[in-house]
């Protein structure tokens, strides 16, 4: 734990750019995957900043209210803000980010002001489907959430300690002293829930394009839905950081860092690929069924 | 002995009494059952006080006054008695008056029937 | 039946109850101290003879109060039941006979004369207030059976019970005043043991007594009697 | 000093002396009998100054210038003047009553009236057996006479059965006093105690013949079906004297016959008592009858006294002082609700709404009922404490147990009744035409309770409570009743923020936080009353007396203090609760509850009191085992009660749905603080307590996370917005309960933590939701939409309000969750822990839903003209919001002294507070960081959006895309009804509501068990008698087997 | 006492007993009323016996006396209702 100086502020941008960037050619990265394993060609590597940019560079003259303004940047600012509160790199000084404001607890619980803000905006929007995506997606998460909330916890209790860089720093020294090795119960918790938190199939009900015109930001457009694709490409790997920090030993460079996330992110693709859509209950079900149990061991089992 | 019969006798007039007032449901009999069980009561009064051998508590030539601690008998039941009579007569012309005006009501004595009230 | 028979079953164990009583009993062999003080000290302290009128009438004064209180509140309230139920238009109930209205005027003087006897002597010999007033309502019974359409007085019979009974809580309250309690009777002399005219107020009392009684005993059977029939 | 036998030749001598009178000088007839009654209440008032000043000493009357045995002789000490007088004022109030009756009847109804006044007297005075029972029979006759003064013609019935039995009771009275006669040769009931009356052959069965046919005076259970046929159809102001003066002179003789039974016949009498306490009690639970019920009252109470008259053994010389207490508040409340009752035409409980008319007749209800239900300050209150501890002292928990169901049933019905005065309808045909001679011994009897209520708390040993500050703070505005409502407001306000300052030395930091939550925090909700206009009947004694009821609980030193200031916040409480429109059952089942809770705080003091009558709070810590756990056990359940934990709780949600707007947030915020305060003490007393190989703390654990999983998962599925945050409620109760549970330093300060912000956030949100729902008229929030234009800074107040409860960063909710892990990673308790991680989440999904189906989505057609909450309710609101802010940022401000204060209970686990950051051995939270962090952020990103598209204006409301067709109706277009379906449909099975199945089927058991006992009153006046003599046998032979 | 005291003494309470039992079970209301009374008249000459002059007038003349009247005198007002 550091305390403030005023250099961590362009530090943490740069981390922000690198994540930004890594996670938007990921993105695209893994769609062209998809299309080749099933025989199409698939998007452009750079079609997400395509969209980016078009869609920052749209102007609108429309809005539904406040809220339906600030929802984007509740969310973004969730996104940003839950990379930010953990230290990216192992060790490093520079992309410590701002950790010193609080513990694995401040990330577990920021998670949810993007959301909060997501809900808020969508709901403002006054479609009707926007509001039914929200409550399809608030029930998956928090079910989902269930697991990966255990999974933290009984890592806590093993390290003692709510410092991610401890807790990271417990790892080191070999895949053996991985959380995913010493703890596996919590991991497969964390994992279960994992899945459910990244709207990948079969839990992506909440944003089904077959169902509902995608789902919670129907009515989102522009420079509105641009910073939630920013968003898009920030929070999976924000939250990959946490798991990869918690379970897998962390990142001591950015090389490490990227092939992590990249290798935790296909873990929901392949998962994703295999199994057919959840219905919302369904889903809230299965976690509670198969990951909660799980997870109950693993914080038993510590 | 005559102290035992007049007790027993007493006892059984209550219990007659009382089995009277719990089996007849005409209010009228209920009341002369009363009058039985209140008879009894009395008879078991004066009962108790009574002495073998002994007179009344009458104080004269045949009992002066010296004597009268070994020759009378216990006056103090006796007035029991007397103020247990007057108050039965009372209880029983207010219970007789209550059946007036009961039967005035319903043109029956059958106590069954003065059961609105109740729960 | 099932009534009966429980009834039955309360009573034979009732019967248990008042058993047992009697084999505890035994007869006393002596008087008991209360009765032995009446026996030692009421010819001498109270002046009165007969034991039970002088334990009626003063030592256990306060209850022959209340008995007469029972009489007095029973005849109000035959009275106030019975007020509701009075016949509205008097019908005209068969007059005795001739041999029975004169037989009536002959004898209820001498009734009442004997009610009155009684309770003045109450005091030396069996009888008194309670059984000389059942007397005195007897004449007034005999008037109402022999002439039941001629209307009764009674005002008369509430004035006497009014007097008696004020009069009886007052020589009371001069036994508070004058003697060593409520009911005191020598608050008048003992006089003369035996004697008609003595036992201090104990005559008065029970005569008192006696009107009163003999007041509300006819003012309930006056009051019966002028009901309707049903 | 005159003598006592004047009561007696008064009462008689006018008696005799109206047969003078004309029939037709009626009006005459009545004043004498009025002087008379006058007379005699004079004459025994003196006697009851002069002794209880000491001027006077106890004096035997001789009669006939004898002494006893041989002569009649009566007794005035001081219960016998205090009975007499009791006897004499109710005959005269009840002269007044039955006014119209009397005058109707003319002067022979006085003379029985004066006669059966003096017969009580006579009973009560007498020290000879056989007198009483000349006057027994006096008060059987006159009864069977004052009965006729009924409209009623039943009455003449319930005449006869009454004489049925008396018949019965005389022989056995008249068999008992000859035989006890027999065996010691008098009638004299001091001689028969010195002569051993039990010692004689035949003395036990003569003693019992006396004994029974005396209590069968008291009526009781099961030989009383005559009593209550009376009590239904008498003249109201005949049984008011039945109830208060016969039951009274009846006690009194029993009360004497057991000095001569010793000691061995007082079980027989607690038994009795008992039985006839509980069983009237629950008969009278389906009574619809309103007089007939307050004859199942009367019959209880009667119950009750018989019951500490047969624990004169332990008691000694207490005994007159709390059977007394009872008896007098028993018979003034209940002689006062029968003369009520003569204002009331028609006979079912409901038509007494018509009462509502007059606030003067309504306190006079609620005076009678405080006072018949042994609530603070009234003397049954004072005495109900000390039996309670006297009992536990010796080991009669049985017997306290039972007591205190009782009158927990006694306490259902009654406020049952009092609920549907002040909201049920009242019978159109009806109007409340206040006669004078109705109205006064009403009034009267109303100001004696208080009378009472202040002798009792002089002579009680724990101090008057009527000389509370608090207390008396909240008794002025009674009398102030009348004034405008923001000026009493302005005065409670002054009131509560000067308590506060005057006291504000004599707390630690822990109380200092409770303290300002009720006192500074109680005040800034009441400036949402501003907003009320009128006089607001009603609402300021309500609320004054439930706050110092707070502001005496934690000033509270010694138990007493504790559980008097208990009971005045519930019952301050509940009469705010009251209030809400439809708040009739959620008032009654609070008021339950929270009475419940209180008997069992009660039961747990008197445990660890040992006999003592009182004892200091911090001596609990002293209890030492096997007692200590199960004194714990109780309190730690009373407690819970109030915090509305699981199986407890189902009375919170109605109750602070339904209250009113500005009354929720009091409930809420404030009043559910009360539980956590008795919680917090307990368990710095007691610590951790183990029973049977239980930890009690760790069940304590698991009764808090299964709080707060049951309470969030019920509030998800609400409709109804207010009951929303109730259920919010009960969940967050549980997380605080949990952090107590803990036992650790971290937990306790979790708790105190979710003290302080359930306080904020509720009480803001409550007034919101309130806000709104005066508003638009409804509370169902898919009623509801697209308020946010309409009503923004309400929004603003839920926004920031559901930020804060779901603990995301940056406010203050964060902070209570940050320490709530930390303080888990010092537990050992794991699997509760993990059923609160099941909780977190769903908070979250409610909390939406209220910002959503409210505030976002589509705005009704008929909701378009709304106007923001009226300003008196947003502006506390926004107070809120501000406070909220400040203790996100500066959460040490509060939170430094009190974790300090708690190292002296944890030493291991405190916080530092260096700088920002506070830290912990395992982590760190730095709130000034986070919220300049978060704050850049979004203003950031806010800025380049605003800046981006400035130009963008607000579209119409269906601008939006919707299957290529415009929606007209806005209704189709809101989805808020049922809105988390899939939640219900993969967990709904949870929120199966077996407790309240639970509760409910306890009391459905009563009611039809009741119904079904009482049909053994079968009305016919034999039926009765069966009963007298089963009775009889029963008794007896219990009472041989016992001895046996 | 004379044995011939105490014989009749028995008898009258045989006489008593029976009277009481005819008071509660005869058919006819008048019968038991008089049966009552006729108690009271034997119970007065029973209290003649055991020494209470004093009682035994006042049950005669009250006892079996008024009651007894009393009793006929409120039948009389009642056709009819000794058939319940």
């Amino acid at each position: 734990m550091t305390d403030f100086d005023w250099m961590k502020i362009p530090y943490a941008l740069l981390t922000v750019f690198i994540v930004v960037n890594f996670g938007m050619l990921l993105g695209a990265f893994i769609q062209k995957i998809g299309a080749r394993v099933g025989r199409r060609h698939g998007i452009p590597i750079w079609q997400y900043y395509a969209d980016l940019i078009k869609n920052y560079g749209l102007r609108t003259s429309i809005t539904h209210g406040a809220m339906f303004y600030l929802g984007p940047v509740f969310r973004l600012t969730g996104g940003v803000g839950l990379l930010l509160f953990v230290p990216t790199i192992y060790g490093s000084y520079m992309f410590s980010n701002f950790s010193f404001a609080g513990d694995l607890i401040l990330a577990l619980y920021f998670v949810f002001f993007g959301t909060l803000g997501m809900a808020l905006g969508d709901g403002e929007s006054g479609h009707p489907n926007a509001a039914i995506g929200i409550t399809r997606g608030l029930s998956q998460v928090t079910a989902a959430e269930l697991p990966f909330a255990l999974a933290v916890f009984a890592v806590a209790l093993q390290y003692q300690t709510l410092s991610v860089t401890d807790i990271v720093a417990a790892q080191q020294g070999g895949m053996h002293n991985w959380t995913l090795f010493t703890n596996p119960l919590a991991v497969a918790a964390a994992m279960l829930g994992f899945l459910g938190s990244m709207m990948r199939p079969p839990f992506d009900v909440v944003i089904a394009p077959q169902e509902i015109p995608i789902g919670p930001p129907t009515e989102y457009h522009s420079s509105y839905l641009a910073l939630m694709q920013t968003n898009r490409a920030i929070f999976p790997i924000a939250k990959i950081v946490i798991y990869m920090n918690l379970f897998f030993g962390g990142a001591a460079s950015w090389p490490v860092f990227f092939l992590k996330v990249f290798a935790l992110y296909m873990v929901s693709v392949i998962v994703g690929v295999v199994f057919p859509r959840f219905r919302v209950e369904q889903s809230i079900r299965w976690f509670l069924i198969w990951a909660l149990p799980i997870g109950v061991l693993a914080i038993l089992w510590v | 002995m005559i102290v035992q019969v007049a007790l027993a006798t007493g006892f059984v007039l209550i219990l007659i009494g009382i089995y009277g007032a719990l089996t007849q449901r005409n209010l009228l009999r209920m009341i002369v059952a009363f009058t039985v069980a209140n008879s009894g009561v009395n008879l078991v009064i004066v009962a108790v006080g009574y002495l073998p051998g002994r007179t009344a508590p009458i104080l004269d030539a045949t009992v002066p006054a010296a004597e009268a601690a070994a020759r009378i008998i216990d006056p103090v039941p006796q007035a029991l008695v007397l103020t247990a009579i007057v108050i039965g007569l009372g209880v029983t012309a207010l219970m007789l008056a209550f059946a007036y005006k009961l039967y005035e009501k319903r043109r029956s004595l059958d106590i069954a029937r003065f059961s609105e009230l109740k729960w | 039946m099932i009534k009966r028979a429980l009834a039955l079953l309360l009573v034979l164990a009732l019967g248990g109850l008042f058993a047992s009583l009697m084999s505890a009993y035994a007869p006393d062999p002596e008087l008991n101290p209360t009765a032995r003080y009446y026996a030692e000290h009421t010819a001498q302290d109270l002046g009165a003879a007969n034991l039970v009128t002088a334990i009626i009438v003063t030592y256990r004064g306060l209850d022959t109060l209340g008995e007469v209180t029972v009489l007095f509140l029973t005849a109000a309230i035959v009275g106030l039941v019975l007020a509701q139920s009075r016949r509205r238009i008097p019908h005209q109930p068969v007059p005795g006979g001739e041999l029975l209205a004169t037989g009536t005027r002959l004898l209820t003087p001498l009734i009442l004369l004997l009610g009155v006897y009684v309770f003045v002597n109450g005091h030396l010999t069996p009888g008194g207030g309670f059984q000389g007033g059942a007397i005195l309502a007897s004449g007034v019974l005999l008037v109402l059976l022999a002439d039941p359409v001629k209307p009764f007085s009674h005002g008369l019979i509430s004035v006497i019970e009014s007097l008696a009974g004020t009069l009886y809580v007052l020589i009371g309250l001069a036994g508070l005043a004058l003697a060593g309690g409520f009911l005191d009777n020598r608050i008048l002399p003992l006089g003369e043991f035996g004697q008609l005219f003595s036992a201090g107020a104990i005559p008065v009392i029970y005569s008192l007594i006696g009107l009163k009684v003999g007041a509300e005993f006819a003012s309930m059977l006056a009051s019966l009697s002028e009901t309707e029939d049903l | 000093m005159v003598s006592p036998i004047l009561i007696i030749a008064l009462g008689l001598g006018t008696a005799f002396l109206l047969g003078f009178l004309k029939d037709s000088q009626r009006g005459l007839a009545w004043l004498v009998t009025l002087a008379a009654l006058a007379g005699m209440s004079g004459v025994s008032g003196t006697w009851l100054w002069a002794l209880a000043e000491g001027t006077a000493q106890p004096m035997d009357v001789w009669t006939a210038g004898t002494p006893p045995p041989f002569a009649i002789n009566l007794r005035m000490a001081l219960p016998e003047a205090a009975l007499t007088l009791l006897i004499s004022l109710t005959g005269l109030l009840s002269a007044l009553s039955l006014r119209d009756a009397l005058l109707a009847r003319g002067r022979r109804a006085m003379a029985v009236l004066l006669v059966i006044s003096m017969a009580l007297c006579g009973v009560v005075l007498t020290r000879d057996v056989f007198n009483l029972f000349v006057f027994f029979e006096l008060i059987v006759i006159a009864t069977g006479g004052l009965v006729l003064l009924s409209e009623d013609h039943r009455a003449v019935a319930a005449g006869f059965k009454y004489m049925v039995v008396a018949q019965f009771i005389s022989i056995f009275l008249l068999l008992g006093i000859i035989f006890a006669y027999h065996a010691t040769g008098s009638l004299n009931l001091d001689d028969m105690t010195h002569a051993g009356l039990l010692g004689h052959p035949v003395g036990a069965i003569a003693f019992f013949m006396l004994f029974i046919a005396l209590v069968a005076e008291l009526k009781p259970f099961p030989a009383n079906g005559w009593a209550l046929d009376i009590y239904e159809s008498a003249h109201p102001g005949f049984s008011a004297l039945f109830s208060a003066a016969t039951g009274a002179a009846a006690l009194f003789a029993v009360d004497k016959l057991l000095l001569v039974g010793g000691e061995t016949w007082l079980p027989v009498a607690t038994g009795i008592g008992l039985v006839t306490f509980v069983a009237a009690n629950l008969l009278a639970l389906p009574q619809t009858h309103d007089r007939r019920l307050l004859g199942y009252s009367s019959v209880a109470q009667t119950g009750l006294v018989l019951v500490v008259l047969g624990q004169r053994d332990i008691l000694g010389d207490q005994t007159y002082y709390i059977a007394g207490g009872i008896l007098l508040a028993h018979a003034v409340a209940k002689a006062g609700l029968y003369w009520l009752s003569g204002l009331v035409r028609e006979r079912h409980l409901e038509a007494w709404a018509i009462l509502r008319n007059s606030p003067l007749l309504v306190f006079a209800f609620a005076t009678f009922l405080a006072l018949l239900t042994g609530l603070p300050p009234f003397p049954g209150f004072y005495a109900k404490w000390d039996l309670i501890h006297l009992l536990a002292g010796e080991g009669r928990l049985w017997l306290l147990g039972l007591i205190l169901l009782g009158a927990l049933v006694e306490s259902g019905y009654l406020f049952r009744w009092f609920g549907y005065i002040i909201k049920r309808q009242a019978p159109a045909s009806e109007s409340l035409e206040p006669n004078a001679w109705q109205v006064i011994p009403v009034l009267v009897a109303a100001a004696m309770s208080w009378a009472l209520a202040w002798l009792w708390g002089d002579l009680s040993g724990h101090g008057n409570l009527l000389l509370v500050l608090p207390l008396i703070f909240a008794l002025a505005f009674l009398f102030l009743d009348d004034l405008p409502a923001w000026l009493k407001n302005s005065l409670a306000i002054a009131g509560l923020l000067a308590w506060f300052g005057l006291t504000y030395e004599l707390y630690d930091p822990l109380r200092l936080i409770f303290a300002a939550i009720f006192l500074p925090g109680g005040a800034l909700v009441l400036l949402a009353s501003y907003h009320a206009h009128g006089s607001r009947t009603g609402f300021y004694p309500s609320a004054m007396l439930m706050y110092a009821g707070l502001a005496m609980l934690i000033l509270a030193r010694t138990s007493f203090e504790f559980f008097a200031a208990w009971e005045l916040l519930t019952i301050g409480s509940y009469f705010l609760i009251l209030r809400g429109k439809e708040s009739e059952p959620h008032a009654l089942s609070y008021l339950l509850f929270s009475l419940g809770g209180a008997f069992l705080i009660l039961a747990g003091f008197a445990l660890a009191a040992q006999g003592q009558a009182d004892m200091a709070m911090a001596a609990l810590a002293q209890v030492a085992e096997p007692l200590a756990p199960w004194v714990f056990l109780l309190l730690a359940v009373g407690f819970m009660t109030k915090t509305a934990a699981i199986g407890l709780h189902i009375w919170l949600p109605g109750a602070h749905a339904e209250a009113e707007t500005d009354v929720s947030p009091l409930v809420s915020g404030i009043l559910l603080k009360a539980g956590l305060y008795g919680l917090f003490v307990l368990l710095m007393a007691m610590g951790s307590q183990t029973l049977y190989g239980l930890n009690l703390t760790h069940a304590m654990l698991w009764i808090g996370a299964i709080t707060a999983l049951v309470g969030n998962l019920l509030a998800v599925f609400q409709e109804d917005a207010k009951r929303l945050l109730a259920y919010s409620s009960i969940g967050q109760m549980g997380y605080a309960l949990f952090g107590l549970a803990m036992m650790n330093h971290l937990g306790w300060l979790m708790a105190l933590m979710f003290v302080i912000n359930h306080y904020v956030y509720k009480s803001m949100l409550f007034l919101s939701v309130g806000g709104i729902a005066k508003r638009t008229g409804t509370r169902l929030m898919y009623r509801m939409g697209g308020l946010i234009t309409l009503m923004p800074l309400s929004f603003i107040a839920v926004l920031i309000g559901i930020i804060a409860i779901s603990g995301v960063p940056p406010l203050s909710g964060f902070g209570g969750r940050w320490i709530f892990y930390n303080a888990i990673l010092d537990s050992e308790a794991r699997l509760p822990i993990i059923i609160l991680f099941l909780a977190g989440p769903i908070a979250f999904l409610y909390l939406f839903r209220l910002i959503h189906t409210i505030f976002l989505g589509q705005l009704k057609d008929e909701l378009r003209q709304i106007r923001e909450a009226p300003f008196w309710i947003v502006m506390p609101q926004m107070i809120f919001v501000a406070i909220l802010l400040v203790v996100a940022v500066v959460p040490g401000l509060v939170l430094r002294r009190v974790d300090a204060y708690i190292t002296q209970f944890f030493p291991q686990g405190a916080l530092n507070w260096e700088g920002l950051t506070i830290t912990s051995q395992y982590g760190w939270w730095n709130p000034v960081a986070i919220m300049i962090i978060v704050g850049v952020i979004f203003m950031s990103i806010f800025a380049w959006l605003l800046f981006v598209n400035r130009k963008a204006q607000k579209v119409k409301q269906f601008n939006i895309v919707f299957s290529a067709e415009r929606p007209y109706r806005p209704e189709t277009t809101h989805h808020a009804w049922n809105f988390f379906a899939p939640y219900r449909k993969a967990l709904g099975f949870l929120t199966v509501p077996l407790v309240t199945l639970f509760w409910n089927g306890v009391t459905d058991t009563l009611h039809a068990g009741a119904d079904f006992v009482r049909r053994f009153y079968t009305g016919n006046g034999q039926t009765y008698a069966f009963h007298f003599i089963i009775f009889v046998l029963a008794v007896w032979g219990l009472a041989m087997g016992a001895r046996a | 006492m004379s044995p011939i005291l105490t014989g009749m003494t028995v008898l009258l309470c045989l006489a008593m007993i029976v009277a009481a039992l005819a008071a509660i079970r005869v058919k006819s209301l008048p019968m038991a009323i008089l049966a009552g009374g006729l108690v009271s008249l034997i119970l007065s000459v029973v209290f003649l016996i055991l020494a209470a002059p004093d009682v035994a007038m006042t049950e005669a003349a009250i006892g079996s006396g008024l009651t007894t009247f009393l009793f006929f005198f409120v039948l009389s007002r009642m056709r009819g209702g000794e058939d319940d």
